[in-house]
């Protein structure tokens, strides 16, 4: 195993752990605010980790820049939903 | 490989069943809208299987099908924005989604219990 | 492997199917039926359909799955109404009989498939050099197939005709939709500025390498109808009133170019929709940049809906 | 490592799985609305390391249109959630 698969292998594995750690916090936070917390912030930490480990297997710097293009746009567009779904679970329950 | 196109036949298959029972069980026009779609895609997958297993000259699929299913996605779509615009406009005019036409909602909830 | 793999995605496909058959909660079978579309894009990758798993991804996943959400949420006051209206345990059983019925002949046919599978690959890939493009669906969708691809041009249309034709007589002319509101420095306002650019470079991409890899109009058209959409919703523009003539050419245009250049086919090539000798690639390139925008324009308006608002 | 990347997406999609039994369950709209997020995220996760693994370039556009669209669904969720002519500024601070 060359020391670039090396490197994939521990990278792709990082990102899995966020992904069970995403999962965990869904599973056992009590509301909708903590477990909104617990998907967007956990998962997106994974997908950049797994992006990182498929960085040394893109076919060009295109496609290597294309990856790291994806994960951005999934931050930026999980950073704005998070927000919305927070307010409108605030809206839709008033004890908040 | 065509151990893909077998699993994913069958679970179309099951899909289609699953799309048409909700069809006959559920009344609310939106659920039908639903299952019509779920119907669609099971249609669709089938339709993909097919076309994978005829894989050939370094095309993953036939590709004839697989532009038929890009025409079919597409059709679908429409067809389900135009049913949705429908069952809102009835929604507008008489302020329930309802398909029955005997009776007002509210005495249809009496029968139910009776 | 990659058997448990595509094994467990069919278990959660058709476990997100049972979710939207069953889930008492309208809304939450909508939401389990958009996690589903979502879910199918990775099944066409797995079937070796990319172009089919990238119009699934913008269209079922995206368009469609926004349009049945705010659907639900407008509906929500007539779910108590309608579960009273469930069907009896006979109506049910023979409803379940008649679905596992479907099932088991679908079933039967899926393992009774013929051994070798016919394929109009070798066809495709025998007359691909003629047409000049490199993507063999883009070949089919436009050469081979062209009558296909014409008419679902004009099925869109006609759905979104089909939608306009809802609208009240005082609002006819008017405005698409509800007019939306929204902080002009709140988050939804900074998405709806950062995200159309984004999307107009990818659907543009997306759109270009259609000839040659996975991608087309189709594609590339409802990435923008959803971009538009975006700015629509966040307040930072407004639907254009349904009887601007400007607006009635692009919808048009697309398949008017489409049918004038097969009319044209039975004067040089001797066939309605045939392209001359040499004349496949540019007249193909032409078709499709006339049906983006025209495909673009026709999707958005028929997510917009019906006109409700004067234009003023 | 074809194999090593399979089993990573196959992880995923547990994971995937899971956070869904959880979310689809509710109780409230915005829980529910999660599902689309997790399915955003782990579907584009599944995507790049499938295509990853059995070397199909074009993959990676499917998850590009993915992460375009996912945020669409909750944007309209937002809007039909707060009511259509609201705008977001009340509660903000």
């Amino acid at each position: 195993m060359s020391l670039l698969d090396l490197f994939t292998v521990i990278a792709v594995c990082a990102g899995a752990f966020f992904f069970l750690a995403g999962t965990v916090g869904l599973l056992r936070f009590p509301d909708a605010l903590t477990r909104l917390h617990a998907l967007t912030k956990a998962d997106n930490l994974g997908l950049g980790l797994v992006v990182l480990g498929l960085l040394p297997h893109a076919d060009s710097v295109l496609g290597g820049l294309k990856l790291v293009a994806i994960w951005l746009l999934a931050l930026l567009a999980s950073g704005a939903v998070s927000q919305l779904i927070a307010r409108a679970a605030r809206r839709t329950d008033p004890r908040r | 490989m065509t151990d893909a196109a077998t699993l994913f036949g069958l679970c179309a298959a099951a899909l289609v069943g699953l799309g048409v029972y909700a069809l006959i069980v559920n009344p609310q026009p939106l659920r039908k809208i639903l299952a019509f779609n779920v119907v669609g895609n099971g249609v669709f997958v089938l339709f993909g299987a097919v076309a994978h297993r005829g894989a050939a000259l370094g095309f993953g699929g036939d590709p004839v099908p697989q532009a038929l299913l890009i025409t079919g996605i597409v059709v679908a779509f429409s067809a389900t924005a135009l049913a949705v615009a429908l069952l809102l406009r009835l929604f507008d005019e008489t302020g329930a989604a309802t398909l029955a036409s005997d009776a007002p909602p509210k005495s249809h909830a009496d029968a139910g219990e009776a | 492997m990659i058997e448990t793999f595509n094994a467990g995605l069919a278990l959660l496909v058709l476990a997100l199917a049972i979710w939207t058959v069953v889930a008492r909660d309208t809304f939450a079978a909508v939401v389990g039926f958009v996690a589903y579309g979502m879910l199918l894009t990775l099944v066409w990758v797995q079937l070796h359909g990319v172009d089919v798993a990238l119009t699934e991804g913008a269209i079922g996943g995206g368009l469609t799955g926004a349009m049945l959400i705010a659907a639900a949420a407008r509906l929500r006051c007539t779910e108590g109404a309608a579960r009273a209206e469930r069907p009896g345990v006979a109506t049910r059983l023979a409803a379940a009989l008649v679905a596992a019925c479907v099932t088991a002949a679908l079933a039967v046919a899926v393992l009774a498939l013929p051994e070798p599978a016919p394929t109009l690959a070798n066809e495709t890939a025998a007359n691909m050099a003629a047409t000049g493009v490199g993507n063999p669906i883009t070949g089919v969708l436009l050469a081979f197939r062209a009558m296909d691809t014409l008419l679902e041009a004009i099925v869109v249309l006609f759905a979104m005709i089909g939608v306009w034709s809802l609208a009240p007589d005082r609002a006819w002319g008017g405005r698409p939709g509800p007019l939306h509101r929204a902080d002009p420095d709140g988050i939804l306002a900074y998405l709806a500025r950062v995200l159309p650019p984004i999307g107009i470079i990818v659907a543009v991409y997306i759109f270009w390498i259609g000839a040659d890899l996975p991608g087309g109009k189709f594609q590339g058209a409802s990435i923008l109808a959803a971009m538009w959409l975006l700015a629509v919703m966040a307040g930072l523009t407004d639907a254009p009133p349904v009887s601007r003539t400007w607006l009635r050419v692009a919808l048009v245009a697309g398949p008017v170019v489409f049918i004038a250049i097969g009319a044209a086919g039975v004067a040089t090539a001797g066939a309605f929709l045939a392209y001359p000798d040499g004349l496949a690639k540019p007249l193909i390139k032409v078709i499709e940049w006339a049906l983006l925008p025209s495909l673009a324009v026709t999707l958005a308006l028929i997510l917009a809906g019906a006109p409700e608002r004067p234009a003023r | 490592m074809a194999e090593f990347l399979l089993g990573a997406a196959g992880f995923v999609l547990l994971m995937v799985a899971l956070g869904l039994l959880r979310i689809l369950r509710g109780p409230g709209d915005a829980d529910r609305m999660m599902a689309a997020q997790l399915l955003g995220t782990g579907g584009i996760a599944m995507l790049l390391l499938v295509g990853a693994a059995t070397g199909v370039g074009s993959t990676v556009d499917v998850a590009l249109t993915l992460a375009l669209l996912a945020a669409f669904a909750s944007v309209a969720f937002f809007k039909s959630a707060t009511g259509a002519p609201a705008d977001d500024a009340a509660d903000r601070g």
